[in-house]
């Protein structure tokens, strides 16, 4: 079906695309940008209608990487589908991980040690400032920008991942926490090798900024470009960096108080134009505040134990109930919705990703710009293909 | 030091080498023979020049990158070139079906030829060029407008959405660059009274305190070369104007459908243009083949040449290596509301500087002129743009 | 000019560029941010010829990362003692079939029993493939293992041109000495040794006082006298 | 925030027949929820976005639940009157008794389709209100009210339950499937799904998919290599 034969119904609302009309004579050029093409992050495909590089009409088109991850989830214990959340958003696996574990203590009543909790905000905020900084260097890389960023923040990721493996065994698919704590415990030598790495990560940020924050190109590009209203922004169900640089104060970190997260002091940037350049800037400043909580976390972490003696591994059977859980992960809120219906499989395994959501609005803000436009905003969206197609 | 004749010999020994060869023809022969030799060292050295710069193109990058780059092939990746093109040769050579076979086969040979040409008024160093054309500036420029057919043809021909974008895009960009480009020469023009090539460099090769007069150390020149350089690198289509292929966008642009050899010839076609340009580019602003310092004048010319190619060569992968890209409709007001007044703006300085005869009084108000011209055009920009510097809120 | 001054001279350039960007930070020129950018991979560019911390990457095949203690790639059978066979640690439990998430085990049951490293008559795998391209390395298999039979292992060089029975890997390509294990994850391997070593002097203790008590009633039995009671 | 029955009691409130109902849940995460009405479902959730007080202003998650028609075995005391014959002192006499007997009675509970939707507050920082809404059944009768009018977060999520449990949205501005393909005709997350037998099974060392895989390879199909 082509773009301009999908008829949707054109809803009067203020939370509906605007209507572009194509100006002048002449036929709309459709182009399917996608599923092969360069900058769709995989396999992704937008059916775009173009009046000359304007774009007029926008629809994306998911599914390319669906692998009905939920019905899985409900095929297998609820272990089993642990190591699945990594495949969902495979740059953050660590914080899958903890949404779905927090899903799951929420529906039994699971307390997590103390130490567990430290840790786990540990590598969250790790997970956080790699996943800004290669989604920016993707975003710049988007820009025409050879690779420089990127490899820039793929030699900071570097050191992230090493720490991850030496701590979780593997460097992307960790699959490291637990219902009730962590898996393994982290030894005094890497937690020295983690204070290095973030004592590090604050010369990364500012070489990342002198490279590109003040660049006339960068600003021309990004600078009122992909605008989204913070009240679209909320009802669209944007979430994550994205929402806050509309202007939107809602950080999961700060309203849920999950985890421990109201223990450490950190503040949120927020953005008051809500184009490109504010959700690049809140990326860059949120890895400084993370690499904050980073810091005060490896100062505090206490001594303990990093699973709750309670937790079962073997023959979990919650009791019939259900339970959301979210996280603020990198991309925005990461939920998981799990019924049980007492057997040793979830009823119902669902996951709210960040991804697919955001991407909501990409025709919002994309009609009306250029081709070149559009992959940026869609850049700047941060999305991963395994979490929105799942 | 310069008269001493082994120095001598050195600088000239590419010409003593033809005319020794083309002695042993019968003398009806002898020019004909000698353009053809020129021809044939042209079409061998850039293509090698440009195989070399593929190598130290990705090595530069990956240092630039923090990475090592190519180093598998050959002593420090050096034969990497070889195993490209013997990869490029051995690729299936596709052609859309519903291509316009004829033109899409074209296109890469139309765009290669049409550059090698522009070498033949480029002077490579002393005596060495190939065709002395009194109006050799223009037909540069007129081989030079002739890739842009290439481009079209290309983007055309391919039958492909984004090939099309891409070779509107590039026409649109290199016709509005090629005024640029045309404009800032032109005040070279304006100084030297001449089009000839070798002309301008021997009005360049003069020194004063052991200083060469080259026409980028004064403020028109340099003002020249740096419009220049813009319009040069848009015209290559080099980062951060190479949006006719922008690979995040476009795919591949123009080029998108093609692959093998044909592919092959449009990347030596983009490397040998921007050869040319930078050679051009060394002709007008930088002295061409004179030695930066009059004690260096022992040095070969030809030395210096190609060094200054080299240099500028760099400073395109350098500028490729940090710059994100513009769009099309930034890239056309760059062009058309930025660089080309502040182009038309350096003709009137330059003519300034011609009429205001010798003295530090030119100096001074040439550069004033053009300074505070770029600083409010710049601010202007930037205003028109909407674009600045911004300062961020916190929540707690 | 030597490197260190070139280096030195690189390192003070940042400052040098951070204070022009200070004295014009409200009115920027056109341009000055793209010569700060500049700057900065000219910065990196010689510095990565001079400094080799800025240079991460590792050439691989001459140059290796030691593997990490924890890192996991497929998993391998443990067996003690010299023989794979008889010393083979799984009892054929299934539990990790069960729990694998992607499934990529398959274990047939004995018919009859062997004894285990405690001595105890124990089922053993007739049959143990891992498709380990299938296998997602998650390691749940080592975790619900009650018998520490299953680690995993580090080697990560396994390509083949056989695609299905290249990485079909049976219990004989998949089995491991303990020896391995302590060399590739020793923290992991000797804590392991130390549970199973309590866990038999436990068998054993509670076999020896069964054996005891087996003879003290055999020697009961012999000589009937009056029951003293005790012996359980 | 106002507990989950004081949100009932501020909807009926606001919108007389709503016809909300409370669902408990019993797991210690203790997230109640209310089933609406469809008929109010618009009318109630506008409310909830708009109330100045509740401002549920952000909906974060939509899905769906599919409950499959059960087979309920209840034991049901039945009671009537039965003729025995009982030894009377003239012999076997017939005679009417009251007998109590217990019967296992099946009955099939019709399945549903569920839609829970999850919200929060982003005005004032609170949450989580479960709403969910059933529809009449699973095979006809699958319409439910588009809640994408009043969060436009809904699109894509509702988009994916109709792809994957057939709800069918009205109201939503373009209903198409999300994950899978256009011409796909079933709902792939419903439990009684059955998968096409037409994929490429790799020979895996499974019993019952390695059998499966070796007879396809015998009939020459669909088996890589």
């Amino acid at each position: 079906m082509s773009v301009t034969d999908i008829k949707t119904e054109r809803v009067a609302g203020w939370n509906r695309p605007p209507v572009i009309e194509p100006d002048g004579e002449g036929e709309l050029l459709e182009v399917a940008m996608g599923p092969h093409h360069p900058s769709t992050h995989g396999v992704f495909r937008m059916d775009l209608a173009l009046d000359g590089e304007r774009v007029v009409r926008l629809k994306p088109v998911f599914g390319y990487l669906h692998r009905n991850h939920e019905k899985l989830g409900e095929g297998q214990s609820y272990l089993a589908s642990m190591p699945y959340t990594d495949r969902l958003d495979y740059i953050c696996s660590l914080t899958n991980n903890w949404a779905y574990a927090l899903a799951v203590e929420k529906l039994v009543g699971q307390e997590v040690p103390e130490r567990a909790e430290y840790i786990r905000v540990i590598l969250a905020e790790l997970t956080r400032v790699q996943n800004h900084a290669s989604s920016i260097g993707f975003l710049i890389q988007e820009m025409g920008a050879s690779g420089t960023p990127l490899m820039y923040a793929f030699k900071e990721r570097e050191k992230i991942l090493d720490l991850f493996e030496s701590l979780t065994g593997s460097r992307m698919m960790c699959n490291y926490m637990r219902f009730g704590g962590c898996r393994v415990d982290v030894s005094a030598p890497w937690l020295d090798a983690t204070r290095k790495v973030v004592a590090g990560l604050p010369v990364f940020v500012d070489e990342f900024e002198a490279l590109l924050s003040s660049n006339e190109i960068l600003m021309a590009r990004c600078q009122g470009v992909g605008i989204l209203r913070p009240e679209l922004a909320i009802n669209a169900g944007v979430s994550g960096p994205m929402l806050r640089a509309s202007g939107v104060n809602y950080d999961v970190r700060k309203v849920d108080h999950y985890g421990i997260y109201d223990r450490f002091q950190f503040r949120v940037p927020l953005g008051d134009h809500g184009d490109i350049y504010d959700r690049y800037m809140v990326r860059i400043l949120e890895m400084r505040e993370s690499i904050k909580i980073l810091e005060q976390a490896l100062k505090d972490l206490p001594a303990g134990p990093i699973m709750d003696p309670k937790a079962k591994l073997r023959g979990f059977r919650p009791k019939p109930g259900e339970a959301y859980g979210r996280i603020e992960a990198p991309k925005g809120e990461l939920g998981f919705y799990l019924i049980s219906d007492g057997g040793p499989n979830p009823y119902r395994y669902r996951v709210r990703t960040p991804s697919l959501i955001n991407l909501t609005i990409l025709e919002d803000m994309c009609l009306g710009h250029n081709v070149a436009d559009v992959v940026l905003i869609f850049g700047s969206v941060d999305i991963v293909l395994g979490e929105v197609d799942r | 030091m310069a008269a001493n004749p082994f120095f001598v010999n050195l600088d000239q020994i590419f010409v003593l080498l033809r005319n020794w060869l083309v002695g042993f023809l019968p003398v009806a022969l002898q020019p004909m023979a000698g353009v053809l030799l020129g021809v044939i060292a042209i079409v061998c050295v850039f293509p090698g020049l440009f195989a070399l710069t593929t190598v130290f193109e990705r090595k530069g990058l990956g240092r630039i990158q923090n990475r090592i780059g190519p180093n598998r092939v050959g002593p420090y990746g050096l034969l990497q070139p070889v195993a490209d093109g013997i990869k490029s040769l051995t690729k299936e050579d596709i052609v859309p079906l519903r291509a316009n076979a004829v033109v899409h086969f074209l296109a890469p040979l139309v765009l290669v030829v049409t550059v090698f040409m522009g070498f033949a008024v480029l002077p490579m160093g002393r005596n060495m060029v190939l065709v002395d054309m009194d109006a050799g500036l223009l037909f540069f420029f007129a081989m030079g407008a002739a890739t842009e057919l290439s481009v079209f043809m290309a983007g055309w021909s391919s039958r492909n959405k984004y090939s099309l974008l891409g070779a509107m895009r590039a026409v649109a960009q290199m016709i509005s660059y090629e005024v640029v480009l045309l404009l800032s020469s032109v005040a070279v023009v304006m100084i030297t009274g001449s089009l000839s090539l070798p002309k301008i460099v021997a009005a360049q090769n003069q020194y004063s305190n052991g200083f060469p007069h080259w026409y980028i150390f004064t403020p028109w020149g340099l003002a020249g070369f740096l419009t220049y350089a813009i319009a040069a690198t848009a015209e290559t289509n080099r980062s951060p104007f190479d949006l006719p292929e922008g690979e995040s966008e476009l795919v591949a642009g123009y080029h998108t459908e093609y692959s093998g050899f044909k592919f092959a010839l449009f990347f030596l076609g983009e490397y040998l243009a921007m050869f040319s340009i930078s050679g051009l580019g060394t002709t007008l602003f930088l002295g061409g083949w004179s030695a930066p310092f009059s004690f260096l004048t022992w040095v070969p010319s030809w030395f210096w040449f190609f060094g200054k190619v080299m240099l500028s060569i760099f400073v395109f992968i350098w500028m490729r290596g940090t710059l994100p890209r513009l769009r099309q409709d930034q890239l056309m007001n760059f062009a058309w509301k930025f660089v080309l007044p502040f182009t038309l703006l350096n003709l009137l300085v330059t003519a300034l500087w011609r009429f205001m005869g010798d003295g530090w009084q030119r100096w001074v108000v040439c550069t004033v002129i053009l300074v505070a011209a770029y600083v409010v055009m710049g601010r202007l920009e930037m205003r028109s743009e909407h674009f600045g510097r911004r300062s961020y809120r916190y929540a707690e | 000019m030597s490197y260190s001054s070139l280096a030195a001279w690189i390192l003070s350039w940042e400052k040098w560029t951070d204070s022009c960007w200070q004295l014009n930070l409200e009115d920027a020129l056109l341009g000055d941010g793209i010569l700060k950018g500049m700057a900065e991979t000219a910065r990196n560019f010689f510095g990565s010829y001079v400094s080799k911390e800025r240079l991460t990457t590792v050439e691989y095949p001459e140059q290796r990362i030691p593997t990490a203690e924890n890192a996991r790639v497929f998993p391998f059978l443990v067996y003690d003692g010299a023989n794979w066979e008889a010393g083979m640690r799984c009892v054929a439990c299934q539990i990790c079939e069960k729990e694998c998430p992607p499934k990529c085990i398959y274990i047939e049951k004995s018919a009859d029993k062997k004894p285990d490293y405690v001595g105890k008559q124990q089922f053993y795998p007739t049959r143990f493939d891992i498709d380990v391209s299938v296998c997602m390395s998650c390691q749940i298999c080592v975790e619900v293992c009650p018998f520490e039979a299953i680690k995993m292992d580090t080697q990560f060089e396994l390509a083949t041109d056989d695609r299905f029975g290249g990485l079909l890997f049976d219990r004989k390509e998949l089995s491991r000495s303990n020896e391995y294990y302590h060399s590739i994850h020793p923290t992991e391997a000797s804590e392991v040794d130390a549970r199973l070593a309590e866990e038999k002097a436990k068998v054993e203790a509670k076999a020896k006082a069964a054996a005891e008590a087996a003879a003290a009633k055999a020697a009961a039995a012999a000589n009937p006298a009056p029951p003293a009671g005790g012996g359980s | 925030m106002k507990s989950v029955e004081e949100i009932k009691t501020a909807i009926e409130a606001a919108i007389p027949g709503a016809g909300v109902e409370f669902v408990s849940n019993p797991s210690p995460s203790a997230q109640h929820s209310l089933r609406l009405a469809p008929e109010s479902a618009i009318a109630v959730a506008t409310f909830l976005r708009d109330d100045a007080e509740l401002a549920f202003d952000f909906l974060s998650n939509v899905t769906g639940v599919d409950w499959p028609d059960k087979e309920v075995a209840e034991k049901v005391k039945v009671t009537r009157t039965v003729t025995k014959s009982v030894d009377g002192p003239e012999g076997p006499v017939e005679q009417q008794v009251e007998e109590t007997v217990e019967e296992t009675h099946k009955r099939v509970e019709p399945g549903c389709l569920e839609v829970v939707y999850h919200l929060y507050s982003v005005a004032k920082k609170h949450g989580t209100l479960v709403l969910r809404m059933r529809t009449v059944n699973r095979s006809d009768q699958t319409e439910l009210p588009s809640l994408t009018g009043v969060w436009r977060s809904a699109e894509f999520q509702e988009r994916e339950v109709f792809d994957l449990y057939g709800v069918v949205f009205s109201g939503h501005p373009d209903l198409r499937r999300l994950l899978m393909w256009d011409g796909f005709k079933d709902h792939p997350m419903r439990k009684d799904y059955v998968e096409p037998d037409d994929f490429e099974y790799e020979p895996t060392p499974h019993d019952e998919v390695l059998k499966r895989a070796q007879e396809r390879k015998s009939e020459g199909l669909g088996t890589r290599d």
